[in-house]
């Protein structure tokens, strides 16, 4: 054979070779390749696949990845004011602990009497992000946001049976991308334009494109460009008279200092979990949470697995289960369940439970009031350089903000490529996606920013227009 | 001093960790802090005020959302009593989770994914700032290719359902590029292959046909054929399936597709029993899968989260989400080209994917090599049948199919026979498998095998292990006959005792979360 | 769905986690390997060959030594074990380690402590390399110094008893210095101080004299005249002491032995209680040292890695163990120039003492400042007081000396009467405490306060956490008078029933090894 | 009260002002000053102390200390060829993880019932420096070797009743240092000299000094300056002849392929662990060890604990405890038990049996192997440079070496500070405490070196040196 295997390896226990003829010999085989007679020679590979040599030493093995991993350079030792879907928001030390623990890190898809833990971890990160946004029910975690809006208009369809959804066209495009591979094809997302002047959302355009065969007006707040959606009552109200469903997209880490979608009308909430105590991983980070009333039309429809309390048969013993586990594509319906589930993102669930337990009510409305201080601080830096506008828009921001590079001369690919060289990285680059904001950057302020981390951006940025 | 006498495998002994801990609402105290956040600073404030009377008044949250007040030590305390509590692969022999290809996650796997140059990296970095982490995502990439045989791979799926739907969507984009979208409306799958098999293209919209096995339990060509039409989008399937089997006539059936112009996608959530012995390739696929959380390692976290790395042959890589990963010869960038493809699928999850993941398997692949992998395919095989054997010999164990032949990854057994004799279900077996400190998994729904039971050893567990597990298992099966009440009232060393179920399933009963439990509880009470 | 009912506050559920291990050794299986090292590249073998064969033969290890052979998975999952089978202050309510501080530990400090930055330091770079370390050990320092009123810190030893020793090492420095290190042989304790205050100068060459307490505990006074001479090298005392009870005339003592001409080491690890309200310096002492591994919330670490924190006024400075840290303006330097002293004492640990744990100090005094430190000073008295009230309201509690006073820290009670009642010894509560996944610790031997029971809360505990502590000690104390059985034969939810400590002390039975043992289970039979 | 407290910190429960009013109440205080009423006025401090203000935000403290320790640069980012009693070897990723295992971490005195598995752990180190030393009994660890040593002289002079120890010239100073204070004003240690040579201990030295006062002929395998000492056995014979006992200090890390100690007539045998999977830690790693034979006049004149066996009253189950407590100082006889115990280094003592575990006899011998051949090889290449001797000594070195540049003519300062500017950690400047070795320097070379990094020290003293 021209094909060698690796023996005595650490990952692989019995790859001794006397432990496998002691087995081969158990089983009544002569050698390993008898394990495979099922698979036909014609599709066999006759040698090893061109891999490079392994190296089995872990020294060498952690030396040669960290080797690599160092041409990246971080958001820590340099200056971030990326967001755009992913933020760098400060993550509390037990978050990592928790979710490096071994028990929650290896564990899987056990039942309540396995992973006890697992179960009641779940169930406590549904009920506190239940606070948070103000819902009875809240699911194990979906993979981001767009899924969980995908899935949440999927579901308003389904209660509605309806096949259009109005989205904002002021959204992220990436997420609704993924959204309209998801709803498709039998769902159609149609664009509800923005206010030029305050990037809320049109309600004229939207009163024209609403109609009995909307199933859900979507909407965000804070909209991706940053500012508060005020209009989130008129939106549910217009949604609920066409008995179309009200959905909201939420960053949840405003929830210290804005009032829930619940609270002006919401039918079901999505968003992202990412911001509670999860690092950004380059994008890894990200998933996605939907939450609606404790109503049976809602629960049913959801495709997620959801962990509920139940009683043991003994006295004062807390029990979990899967609540009404049937609805699921694990359930005996398989494809004609909700839509379907699997592994998805369950770990970043239990550190938002971890974050939020740590952060409590007085936490959240602390880092809401930060975040808008220092954001608001920014904006207002920003303003004082000749040709920046701090804020495109005309509305209130939490965390993010569109500047205004147009009176310039200068685009913000250029803009970036100067502050990068003073390690920094500039706000996302809006000019492909909406063209019509012309050279504009979606900046992204957080409690991790220092005021001298604002007042070192502003410097570059005038070092880099020359004002 | 004497010996200690310790012949018995069986871990009779064995209790979980119980703490008995109160639900986290239940540890608030008024005034507690779990941690501080950093305030404005005064030259701040100084300039923009308290920060949120900007805010209208209609959107201000008035009231603190209901969280619980804890301090620090508490909270820790907590989750650590949690986390003991939970059967994670790091603890116990994990070959009861079988279709799960649990194995062991390397150390120092973790220690690389948690480094800042990983951790604190924002996806829209200047791809010159993350030149690492894109060489990580496009060898492992390249690494793909050669396992698969595939020409171009995707991380962008969280998770193997997710990758099934991308293999769902590409099927649907292809057929739209021919014009075929409207006629061919069917994808066909296998009982025994994953439910999210089936399931992901329904939502895609597609019609699931299912094909049954035949006698030997391998999918029935006949009932193949008759399938098999214009109509045919795909065909989606596991291979060997959860039983194990492995269908060698895979060629034939992909060709089938072939010549009724479908497309064929691999479930290779199972590979991990194939590395370096077959591919996607040479088995006539154009798509296939690979959890890189099971078969290559990365933890499954509890359910996530996870990358369902998907490749395609060329012909099909314009359809891939947005980016993909390439090199120019000097560096590494991400290409947005098959954007332009008006048939492209868009995008089935935010940015790139879940890089640490992607990080680890390739930590992963390098620890092993073409040999280790090879090596890892042989042993979990080995493991496998080792396993099968033994407890075929086990008066009260089957498993239908195939007879005398060897199953790849994984075995469904049927615990039939112990049910008739003793009233004792796969079910209660599964919750006694705890007492001794033991995953157990019966099936997917529904139960095709009759009282289902799924290993998959993989290649982590030693002999040892292996002789652990079925010795358990026996000691169970005795007890089943000798003092069945023992396993129809287990779990007894567990961290809770058996659930009342049903409130789970009554709209007026379940608890989804603590506030719900609380007024439903008050309304009862 | 019903209320789920859990009135009672006591952990009657609780089950440690029990594994039921082998011994490492029994995990062995040939041939299998944990961890795979470096091999020197072809080119060096090229050049030096094997490299071993230059060993003398004679020097030449022949056979392995007789470790076992484990795969990486299974040593992994051994020691994951383990752990969940140890009781650490993360995952239980830390009350019952009186005299040990056992605090929080907070996971910010740690994840610090874990920075490349100071783990691949090594201690003999050039100094301009190690600024920020220096910085952090200087600064330290400084906090201690305003924290103790001392005048310079030496963080080199390990341990607190470590610091014991240094403290006598000045003394005897001090007196060498001025020539009566022969006629000044004698070092004064107190019964209640800990035993390494006596341990420590008796190594370094004193004869200990122990002063027994007054009727109220306090250390007796005219004993104190009568054993105080120009014998008298020093005074080593903690207060308060482990009973709780702070000596108020404490300066009356230092001022007796001053004028002796002796020296004053004050043992600071009780200081938890003290922090912002009292000083070493005001109290008159010469010398302190503080547990960074306690009242600084370093992690105990089952027992170290740890800093004893020495203290000393300016006139004994140049006894220290050299290096002392410095600044001069502009840079951090290591500065050696009291080991020009001839009568400076050397070392006590190799280097400049346990860095990490220096560390994680300075950080927790900088998320605390002198306003934190003293809230954790008052909070821990106020736990240890609401202790005290509490459970002296229970019958056959006692606690002797000082009534209606306050104590400082801790508590030792008697639970004599507890014992005269019903059989239970302190020993018996200790083993049932662990039934309910609590520490319980008696006393020091000897027993100088009979049936002792010392609980030290800190300001770790909530009120909660406290009154479930004094509810479980109730519990129990209704148990042995009701059933006193089941404490007799406790624990029965730890990892293991009653140890047979006879064969501890048996020289022909005692197994402090894996090989010892097989022999002397062998020679058994 | 001019003083204030931290209320509400995250740290401290009970820092809640209306639960302190509680149970102050509940004890019948009036508020928290009189809780310290026995405190005489006299010594209370009137005003908060001077500390620098809190960094109560975990995110600000996290960035500050960042801030201060990123003024360090470390042997990751640089090339270390530093040892001399703290040595940089792979520490593997098992070993970090389980001693940050917040139960191992935070654990420190309970009972084998509460801390069976700290029990059990350190029973397994004790064993497997057992098996690794070919001793029966080994302590549960020390401070670090020179403690250990010095433990070590105080035990065979108990033993035999006498007061003076031998201990090679070539050791360590500091190391003495540690000895000599912790041995005084009792036991006096007497220098034996070394040949000039080979740097082996000069055996006429030692018979010259040795005589029925000798207590113990203590000797190190490998020496300080990095040689393997090559007459363990004449030395330890001649010991013996006096009925004093050989007391050996050994690098376990040799021990692969080394013969232990005990196999050259070593009664006592001690070390440092920190080679065995701990990580420098600005020498906090080090953690020292003792083992003897299992002979009850050893065991008693140990002054650590020493955990054993031992049966349960349940069939089958293993149970642990202290070997002897009442030897060491926490038992009855306090100062009159053996010397005195305390905290130590247990942790470390876990984390080198997680390690030794790890490595197996397999990897032991492996690691041995590497290690010479790649400081054999740096020997040979840095012979090649003009003016540099490899190696001082004519004798088989081990990890570490004696480089000679004496005829460079310059200063081995000198020579590191060049060597820092180009990113490398030079070996220790020997010529303050070995005048007599003129202008050398003590390299470290272990399994972390490639055979690039060795070249890379070599290119960079040949441009150091100019040749
Ligand atoms: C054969 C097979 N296909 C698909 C999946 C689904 O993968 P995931 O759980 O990552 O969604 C699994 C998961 O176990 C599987 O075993
Ligand atoms: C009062 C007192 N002194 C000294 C010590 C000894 O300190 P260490 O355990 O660090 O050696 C302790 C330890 O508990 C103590 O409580």
């Amino acid at each position: 054979m021209a094909i060698k295997g690796f023996k005595n390896h650490p990952y692989i226990p019995n790859s001794v070779p006397e432990v496998q003829k002691e087995m081969l010999k158990a089983i009544g085989l002569n050698n390993l390749e008898e394990l495979h007679e099922e698979v036909p020679e014609a599709i066999k590979l006759k040698d090893n696949m061109k891999l490079p040599e392994a190296i089995p030493s872990e020294y060498e093995l952690r030396r040669h990845v960290e080797e690599i991993l160092k041409k990246n350079i971080n958001c820590k030792d340099n200056l971030n004011f990326l967001g755009a879907g992913c933020w760098q928001h400060y993550v509390p030390a037990i978050c990592d602990e928790i979710n490096s623990r071994g028990e929650f890190l290896t564990a899987y898809g056990g039942e309540p009497y396995n992973d006890f833990g697992r179960f009641q971890a779940l169930f406590e990160y549904e009920s506190l992000v239940g606070e948070l946004v103000d819902m009875d029910v809240v699911n194990v975690p979906t993979m981001d946001w767009g899924q969980a809006a995908a899935t949440s208009i999927r579901m308003a369809s389904r209660i509605t049976g309806r096949k259009e959804a109005l989205v904002p066209k002021s959204m992220d495009k990436d997420r609704f991308l993924i959204m309209k591979n998801y709803c498709a094809p039998d769902i159609q997302l149609i664009q509800v334009d923005y206010e030029k002047e305050t990037g809320q959302l049109n309600l004229e355009d939207l009163k024209g494109k609403i109609s009995e065969k909307t199933a859900a007006a979507y909407f965000e707040n804070p909209s991706f460009l940053g500012f508060i959606e005020e209009n989130g009552r008129q939106i549910s109200d217009l949604a609920h008279r066409f008995s179309a469903l009200s959905v909201v997209g939420v960053d949840p880490i405003t929830l210290g200092v804005l009032k829930p979608p619940s609270q002006y009308g919401a039918d079901i909430i999505c968003g992202d979990l990412q911001p509670l105590g999860i690092h950004m991983n380059y994008g890894g980070g990200q998933s996605g949470f939907i939450a609606t009333r404790d109503e049976e039309k809602y629960v049913m429809e959801f495709p997620s697995r959801i962990f509920g309390m139940a009683p043991t048969g003994v006295e004062g013993e807390y029990g979990f289960g899967d609540v009404a586990f049937d609805r699921t594509s694990f359930g005996h319906h398989r494809e004609h369940g909700k839509e379907y589930v699997g592994t998805q993102t369950a770990l970043w669930g239990i550190t938002a439970g971890v974050y939020l337990a740590l952060m409590g009510p007085k936490g959240m409305e602390e880092i809401g009031q930060t975040i808008m201080q220092k954001s608001q601080y920014a904006v207002m830096r920003l303003n004082q350089i000749a040709g920046v506008e701090g804020s495109f828009f005309n509305s209130v921001n939490f965390k993010e903000f569109v500047v205004d590079f147009n009176k310039t001369g200068k685009t913000v690919k250029e803009i970036n490529k100067k502050l990068l060289q003073k390690n920094i990285f500039g706000g996302k680059d809006l000019s492909s996606n909406f063209p019509e904001l012309g050279q504009c950057a979606l900046y992204c302020v957080t409690e991790i920013h220092l005021k001298t981390d604002i007042d070192r951006l502003a410097a570059a940025l005038e070092e880099v227009l020359n004002v | 001093m004497k010996k200690i006498n310790r012949d018995s495998r069986v871990r009779k002994n064995f209790h979980q960790a119980k703490w008995d801990e109160p639900i986290i609402f239940e540890l608030s105290q008024k005034g507690e802090r779990g941690i501080l956040v950093p305030k404005a600073e005064e030259d701040v404030v100084g300039v923009v005020g308290d920060g949120v009377s900007g805010i209208p008044d209609h959107l201000k949250r008035k009231e603190h959302p209901n969280l619980p007040e804890i301090s620090q030590p508490r909270v820790l305390r907590h989750y650590m009593r949690l986390s003991q509590e939970t059967l994670g692969a790091d603890v116990n022999i994990e070959i009861g989770q079988g279709t799960c290809t649990v194995k062991y996650s390397p150390k120092i796997n973790e220690m690389l994914a948690k480094l800042t140059d990983i951790t604190e990296l924002h996806p829209l970095q200047d791809e010159s700032t993350v030149q690492g982490i894109l060489e990580i995502m496009y060898k492992t990439g390249v690494f793909m290719n050669e396992i698969s045989g595939m020409d171009r791979f995707s991380f962008q799926s969280g998770g193997g359902s997710q990758a099934v739907m991308a293999m769902a969507s590409v099927m649907r984009a292809y057929h739209a590029d021919k014009g075929e979208s409207r006629t061919r409306d069917e994808v066909i799958t296998t009982i025994y292959s994953h439910p999210s098999d089936a399931a992901a293209p329904a939502v895609m919209g597609y019609r699931i046909i299912y094909i049954h096995p035949d006698e030997d339990g391998y999918p029935d060509f006949e009932a193949f054929k008759a399938a098999v039409s214009e109509r045919t989008a795909g065909f989606i399937v596991a291979n060997p399936e959860d039983t194990g089997v492995y269908n060698p006539r895979v060629k034939e059936f992909t060709d089938l597709i072939h010549s009724h112009g479908g497309l064929c996608g691999y479930d290779q959530a199972n590979a991990n029993g194939l590395f370096g012995v077959t591919r996607a390739r040479e088995a006539g696929f154009d798509m296939c899968f690979f959890n890189l959380h099971k078969s290559f390692s990365t933890p499954h976290g509890c359910g996530g989260p996870a990358v369902g790395a998907m490749g395609v042959t060329k012909e099909l890589e314009k359809y891939l989400p947005a980016p993909l990963i390439d090199y120019d010869g000097d560096k590494y960038y991400l290409n947005y080209d098959i954007c332009r493809d008006p048939f492209n699928i868009g995008k089935v999850r935010m940015f790139y994917g879940v890089a640490p993941v992607v990080l680890k398997a390739y930590a992963w692949i390098m620890a092993l090599g073409a040999e280790g992998l090879y090596e890892v395919a042989k042993v979990a095989v080995l493991n496998n049948n080792y396993l099968f054997r033994k407890l075929m010999e086990v008066d009260c164990i089957d498993a239908p199919y195939i007879k005398g032949k060897q199953r790849v990854e994984q075995v469904r057994y049927t615990l039939q026979k112990l049910a008739e004799d003793t009233g004792i279900t796969t079910g209660d077996v599964q919750r006694r498998m705890m007492d001794f400190g033991m995953h157990y998994w019966t099936s997917h729904h529904p139960y095709y095998i009759p009282e289902p039971m799924t290993l998959e050893p993989t290649e982590a567990p030693s002999k040892e292990d292996l002789d652990e597990y079925i010795e358990t298992l026996k000691y169970i099966i005795k007890e089943a006959y000798e003092s069945p009440e023992i396993i129809k009232t287990a779990p007894h060393r567990s961290v809770c005792h058996q659930v009342d179920e049903r409130t789970l399933d009554e709209p007026d009963e379940w608890a989804i979360s603590w506030r719900s439990y609380l007024k439903k509880a008050k309304d009862k009470g």
